[in-house]
């Protein structure tokens, strides 16, 4: 069978199943479903670049379609490329991770662990989509999910949070509905993205359905000024679905953006590269700034998730390969990096009940594995070398470096400066946090992280840390799709 | 010997030490830890002083000069054609100096931190983390990319980091780790950015290539450097500008030098390894990796670096006359002797005798390394013994510590240039580097000799002398000194600072790679060292003897000496800039930005939508009869339209 | 004779009884006179059929529709009473104005 | 003017003011008097029309039925002499108005339009028997499924008021 579609079937299993065994045991199945996805993800991974390695030039390999609504031409057509296969290797990862430190959930547990897969599914079948309506169901599918995990398992303003991240997202998917149906119309009825791809558009129509694809995915993604639901949602969220909105959902956005937007309307992406850059510039600042600010540890991880999600769309703003390779890099890196931050939190917000930075303070003595984790991702994310914040960062800074142009210069510049800043607002973090004396009296009787969390902490660290050390076989997967995109824009011109 | 294997076991040794203890020593073997660490490092240290014989006198010269060799270079991560991060090892005489004196610094500290830290509950965690350094270390004097520099000098930061925070329950130490990491994080941005420039105009981060394109005039990459510019400046100038902003924060130059003090926090025995020998010298090292680039393209930029350099020199010497604190006149010191170095490259130019201030700085940042460590290690062990850094707590500790004692009293000594201990040498050549090509550096330096005199010998007087020691600690009697692996490190140290002056540095690092032949000054060598013994003398009378001489001077002069006591009011400034503007305004605006107006709107859509919906709301009353008038009404219009239109 | 009265009469009688029906409806302040307010405005209707079938349709199916029309009316004002009963031992009142909890 | 018309006039009359009264009247056992003499006016107009079959099922279905459940529930929900509430003031308004407007239209569309009589329909009698045939048989212009539908209709209604008015006790 092929790998894509079990890939979709995995989840889809473990959901049925989960459905009629004990829910105390649920966990056990979703997990198990997890596991097997990241396995063949693995598979995934080294099979496609055994056919890359043969010289398999196609732009997406394991191609399958199936007719789904053959009244409007809706085909269930899935497909990956090196974007797709290391967007589907961080999203099994996460996934796992996730579960792993939601392993001692009791409230409502069944329904817990299905919105996660469900939520896995949705983001599975997203990344392998070359239909645009199959697209568009999935990252509708996982909305869902989001909205329900923090509205009933969350914390705070949950469902304040949950209904703004909904609203916010919904919108967005509404503009990316819209944009889908005038692509169908200018294409005489096609959602699939190859025959889009192949189709010259005028320039006019493509300035048109640009900014709706872009804008659409960006809410996803956190554009400024769409950012908003990014801190409420990631704090309000149950640590997981912190995990699997910044590591996973997040990423949505981005993929999006490259995929139905960026390559399918290149004319458009040049059209309006500028205000892209200004934007996400905007957004890598002033994220940063804002953090700076920030009180309670998971606000200080979502502005920082505003910032880190800048550089992904300053990396496809500067329209070249190594700005865009960088792009897929830093989604990649982030996700990794802001799931074990996520989970680093949560773990400390279920010991010590506070998140408010003023309240926690040497907890490094206290529970030596977490602190230590917090700290290490914390330098990943100022872009530490050897963590894999460095390689994606560095990337994208050398491809934007590389556009002549004053604008393009001070851009990034200040994407180079906000390194900085995240690396005070870190510190702060990490010396307010995890240094100091301990604070409070009560931390000394807590406990350092059990037997799940250490995996899953595991798990996500050794990711970033073979991505920090080892990044050219990712680099050159992932350059060698970037590669012809950079040639299209550059080509729109001629 | 030159392979790479060999090469590769100089790093990746304490590389694998770092990773043996953090996952396995640190439970296991907690406080085998450190033997194991010191075990590995000799070998390592071992490995590089047999590199160093091979290059200089094994493989040796070819036509006459010492060439660069690179047994290893392996493509990292590729941006675009031509550029790529390299791993790569780069043997020429400075790295291989480099090699021998982070090695050996390292293992003496390593050995001496055995006694030193000995009880620590940390104990494995410290080695690990000094490890983690020397690796680091090793890797940035190695490194053949400019990348790959800059990949290692960040790995360097986050080490020196991580053991200045070494006591983390303490606050102090904490804000001082987070501000050495951020003071140098800034300055690393300018690094960054100057290796964008420079990679964009050269097209390759390969150092090698990289001087080669940007010093021969006739080839495209040059003329693209120099054509473009900023502010009437070429864009190669504005590279190699910010690529040292870079070394100097590294360096603790004026005005990054803000976060070397408060580092003071850290452990003794890593503020000898990596606040004073090793680390704090990378922006010399960086400056000197690039020199070619610097002397031959952008001779303008050299000169205000040098000029930077000796304006650092000197007021770090002015401040460190002032100060109390034992290791805080130590890092002042530091500072100043840094400043030297940059300096002496300052007045250099490329190849030749001309190129003797090159020559100089090497050899002082070598020789300085031995007896800035030795006076580290001392300070080490007096607070050791009386559990305090301020100076007012010691005195008359001579008799308490006879070898402690000789060893400051040598490095004292060496540090003031006097003949014939190792200062003399490196100092001498660079006060005759400086005489020769800018007079105004000679004068200011020679003047910064002789305070440096004055304010080390200020501290020998003071921790020494004085006053007799009274000791509150009688159940430390028995050690008053440590343990041999405290004393050892002294002993080996001390005859570094007093005979590394022999080692002929004109004939093997010389900025071409040619030995030249060095003259020696008499006059300049007079009038150095004529300064330093006044200045000693002057100490001498000040500070042997408990007397209020000193107040006397300090009080006729107070405005001046408060200005100084306060370090020039730099920590208010940056307290000011980094607090108000960056905190209070830019900081607090955009988080006010993001939580009024930004998050404003969406509440605002939010709220427009509920309001309208809650004035629509009463249509649906509940009332029966309500929704039948209105059903009837709506029947009626829907009546009067048809009947009015007449459909 | 029948045509001794035109049919226009008859159907203002009928519209006459439909909006009096329809004004009880709209103003009674109690279910059961509300009931007896839709009864009127069903007779209205009856007597239109049948009135329809007599002058203008000399068939039987006004008839049979009017036969119907009662049949149903009987079902709905049984049902009509049980709910009103039912409403009644709810909120002990059969004001419309109280059932209100239909709303937003 | 005939006695035919005199009836007519009469029993319209009769009709619309019984009709008027039930839907003013304050007391409520009143207006349902006031209902049952419309609806013996509906049956009498029916019988002034030659229709005697439709005028007795009115009066027994209505008259004898829907009146008496009605009569019933007043009694099982007021107590004696209860008056209802005032009307909503505005509503009344704007329910007269309405209902005013629509008499007025519907009255207007009547006069302007004439109804072509025929003088056969004007003879034509109606035998019960026509209508058993009608409801009891299939084909055109008969109505044996309408009959049975509604024959399950009043099946459901009964059940359905049974369910709807029942008293479900409620364990504690």
């Amino acid at each position: 069978m092929n790998l894509l579609v079990l890939l979709i079937l995995v989840p889809v299993v473990a959901l049925l199943l989960s459905v009629f065994i004990n829910a105390e045991k649920v966990k056990n199945v979703i997990l198990l479903g997890a596991v097997a996805e990241l396995i063949l993800c693995f598979e995934l991974l080294r099979e496609f670049m055994l056919e890359r390695a043969a010289g398999n030039n196609a732009p997406y390999l394991f191609e399958i379609v199936y007719p789904w609504f053959k009244t409007w031409n809706i085909n269930f057509h899935a497909g990956v490329d090196g974007i797709s296969v290391s967007m589907l290797l961080l999203t099994s990862l996460v996934t796992v991770a996730a579960i792993l430190v939601s392993w001692k959930v009791d409230e409502k547990p069944r329904e817990f662990f299905m919105m996660l897969m469900l939520l896995t599914a949705g983001a599975v079948g997203f990344f392998i989509s070359m239909d645009l309506i199959m697209a568009f169901f999935f990252l509708e599918l996982a909305v869902v999910p989001k909205f329900l995990l923090i509205a009933h398992w969350g914390s705070g303003r949950k469902v304040y949070s949950a209904t703004k991240l909904a609203l916010m997202l919904m919108a967005g998917s509404s503009l990316i509905l819209v944009g889908t149906l005038l692509l169908y119309v200018q294409s005489n009825g096609s959602f699939d993205i190859t025959v889009l791809q192949s189709l010259h558009l005028d320039s006019e129509t493509q300035r048109l359905i640009f900014p709706l694809m872009f804008l659409g995915f960006g809410v996803f993604t956190a554009l400024f000024p769409f950012h908003t639901w990014v801190p409420d949602g990631h704090s309000s969220a149950p640590t997981a679905g912190s995990m699997f909105l910044a590591g996973i959902s997040m990423k949505l956005g981005g993929y999006g953006c490259i995929r139905f937007a960026a390559i399918l309307l290149p004319e458009g992406t040049q059209y309006y590269s500028s205000a892209i850059i200004l934007l996400s510039t905007i957004a890598i600042v002033y994220g940063a700034f804002a953090t700076l600010m920030q009180k309670d540890i998971k606000y200080i991880n979502a502005y920082s998730s505003v910032s880190h999600c800048g550089f992904v769309l300053l990396g496809i703003g500067m329209l070249n390969q190594t700005a865009l390779t960088g792009a897929v890099l830093q989604m990649i890196s982030h996700g990794l990096m802001t799931a074990l931050f996520f989970g680093a939190i949560g773990m400390i917000y279920s010991r010590a009940h506070t998140r408010d930075v003023r309240e926690l303070g040497g907890l490094l003595k206290i529970m030596p594995f977490i602190g230590s984790i917090y700290i290490i991702v914390g330098l990943c994310s100022l872009g530490l070398p050897g963590l894999s914040g460095f390689v994606s960062e560095m990337t994208i800074f050398m491809g934007a470096w590389q556009v002549p142009g004053t604008f393009h210069k001070v851009a990034t510049i200040l994407a180079c400066a906000s390194i900085v800043v995240t690396a005070v607002y870190i510190l702060q973090a990490v010396a307010k946090v995890m240094l100091g004396p301990v604070k409070d009296s009560h931390f000394l009787t807590l406990t350092d992280a059990t037997w799940y969390e250490r995996s899953a902490s595991w798990l996500l660290m050794l990711a970033i840390i073979i991505m920090g050390i080892l990044p050219m076989w990712l680099a050159q997967m992932i350059s060698h799709e970037t590669a012809p995109m950079a040639i299209k824009f550059l080509t729109v011109n001629s | 010997m030159l392979n790479a294997s060999t090469l590769l076991l100089i790093p990746l040794l304490p590389l694998l030490s770092f990773l043996f203890i953090s996952f396995i020593g640190k439970k296991y073997l907690p406080t085998l830890s450190g033997t194991i660490s010191v075990l590995v490092l000799s070998v390592s240290a071992f490995l590089a002083i047999a590199v160093a014989y091979n290059y200089f006198f094994v493989v040796g010269m070819t036509n006459g000069i010492y060439e660069a060799i690179i047994p290893m270079k392996l493509e990292w991560l590729r941006f675009s054609p031509g550029v790529s991060i390299d791993m790569g090892i780069i043997l020429d005489p400075i790295s291989v100096m480099m090699l021998v004196v982070v090695t050996f610094i390292s293992l003496m500290v390593h050995i001496y931190s055995l006694g030193y830290m000995k009880g620590e509950e940390r104990f494995a965690v410290y080695y690990s983390f000094l490890d983690l350094f020397t690796f680091s270390m090793l890797g940035l004097v190695m490194a053949s990319n400019l990348f790959q520099m800059y990949f290692f000098w960040e790995l360097v930061g986050v080490s020196s980091y991580l053991l200045i925070g070494y006591y983390f329950t303490k606050p102090s130490a904490v804000a001082a780790a987070k501000k050495a990491f951020i003071v140098t994080r800034f300055a690393d941005l300018g690094f960054l950015i100057g290796i964008l420039v420079l990679s964009f105009h050269s097209g390759t981060l390969d150092i090698q290539t990289l001087i080669a394109r940007l010093t021969t005039s006739d080839t495209t990459f040059y003329a693209s450097a120099t054509f473009t510019g900023f502010m009437g400046v070429s864009s190669l100038t504005w590279g190699l500008a910010l690529v040292f902003i870079g070394g100097a924060g590294k360096s603790a130059m004026f005005p990054l030098h803000i976060w070397l003090p408060d580092a003071m926090e850290g452990p003794t025995p890593v503020s000898a390894l990596i606040h004073a020998a090793t680390m704090v010298v990378a922006g010399v090292y960086l400056v000197a990796r690039l020199f070619p680039i610097y002397a031959i393209s952008s001779p303008h930029l050299l000169e205000l670096i040098g000029y930077i350099g000796i304006i650092s020199s000197v007021l770090a010497a002015i401040i460190a006359c002032t100060q109390t604190d034992i290791k805080r006149v130590l890092a002042y010191s530091t500072i100043s002797q840094i400043g030297y170095m940059l300096a002496s490259l300052g007045v250099s130019t490329y190849g030749g005798l001309n190129g003797e201030g090159f020559s100089a700085s090497m050899f002082h940042l070598f020789t300085h390394a031995f007896f800035k460590a030795l006076l580290f290690l001392c300070a080490g062990s007096v607070i050791h013994y009386v559990h305090s850094n301020e100076v007012k707590d010691m005195g008359g500790l001579r008799k308490k510590m006879p070898i402690t004692h000789l060893c400051f009293l040598l490095a004292c000594l060496a540090i003031a240039g006097i003949p014939p201990l190792s200062g003399f040498f490196s100092k001498e050549e660079i006060l005759a580097a400086a005489f020769a090509h800018n007079q105004t550096i000679f004068y200011i330096a020679w003047l910064t000799a002789g305070l440096t005199s004055f304010y080390m010998f200020r501290l020998y007087f003071l921790t020494f002398w004085n006053k007799d020691y009274v000791n509150h600690h009688e159940s430390h009697e028995h050690h008053s000194e440590g343990s041999w692996n405290m004393k050892l490190p002294l002993l080996i140290l001390m005859l570094g600072a007093v005979g590394a002056g022999v080692v002929p540095f004109h004939h093997l690092i010389t900025s071409d790679g040619q030995p030249y032949e060095s003259e020696f000054h008499l006059n300049i060598t007079l009038m150095a060292v004529g300064l330093s013994l006044f200045a000693i003398i002057i100490a001498t009378i000040f500070y042997r003897k408990k007397n209020n001489l000193s107040d006397k001077i300090s009080s006729s002069i107070s405005q001046l000496y408060d200005f100084a006591y306060h370090k020039f009011y730099f920590d208010e400034v940056y307290q000011f800039v980094t607090q108000r503007i960056l905190f209070n305004t830019i900081g607090a605006l955009s988080s006010w930005f993001d939580k009024n107006i930004v998050n404003g709107v969406v509440n605002t859509t939010a709220f427009i939508t509920e309001a309208f919906s809650e004035t629509i709301k009463p249509v649906q009353s509940g009332k029966v009869q309500g929704y039948a008038l209105a059903f009837l009404f709506g029947i009626l219009g829907l009546i009067a339209i048809l009947f009015f239109f007449n459909f | 004779m029948i045509d001794q009265i035109p049919l226009t009469h008859i159907l203002f009688l009928s519209t006459a009884l439909f909006f009096i029906g329809a004004y009880g409806f709209l103003t009674r302040r109690n279910l059961i006179t509300m009931l007896m307010s839709v009864e009127l405005i069903l007779n209205s209707v009856n007597i239109n059929l049948v009135a329809f079938n007599r002058y203008l349709h000399p068939t039987i199916d006004g008839v049979v529709f009017t036969l119907f029309i009662i049949t149903i009316a009987a079902a709905e004002a049984a049902v009509a009473i049980a709910i009103i009963i039912s409403l009644y031992r709810k909120i002990n009142s059969i004001d419309p104005e109280q059932a209100d909890e239909l709303k937003f | 003017m005939t006695a035919y018309q005199i009836w007519f006039y009469i029993i319209a009359s009769m009709i619309l003011g019984g009709a008027l009264l039930a839907v003013t009247a304050r007391k409520i056992f009143r207006a349902a008097i006031a209902l049952l003499v419309s609806l013996i006016g509906i049956a009498a107009l029916y019988y002034w029309m030659h229709y005697e079959f439709i005028a007795a099922v009115q009066t027994i279905v209505y008259v004898g039925g829907i009146v008496v459940l009605i009569i019933f529930s007043i009694f099982l929900t007021h107590n004696p002499g209860h008056t209802i509430e005032e009307p909503v003031s505005i509503r009344e308004a704007f329910a007269f108005t309405g209902c005013f407007a629509g008499f007025a239209f519907v009255f207007s569309l009547l006069n302007r339009y004439s109804f072509e009589q025929t003088g056969d329909a004007l003879n034509h009698t109606m035998q019960v028997a026509d209508v058993g045939r009608a409801l009891l048989s299939t084909g055109s212009g008969s109505y044996l499924l309408p009959f049975e539908a509604v024959s399950l209709l009043l099946l459901a209604s009964m059940i359905g008021c049974i369910v709807i008015a029942i008293k479900i006790r409620t364990h504690k």
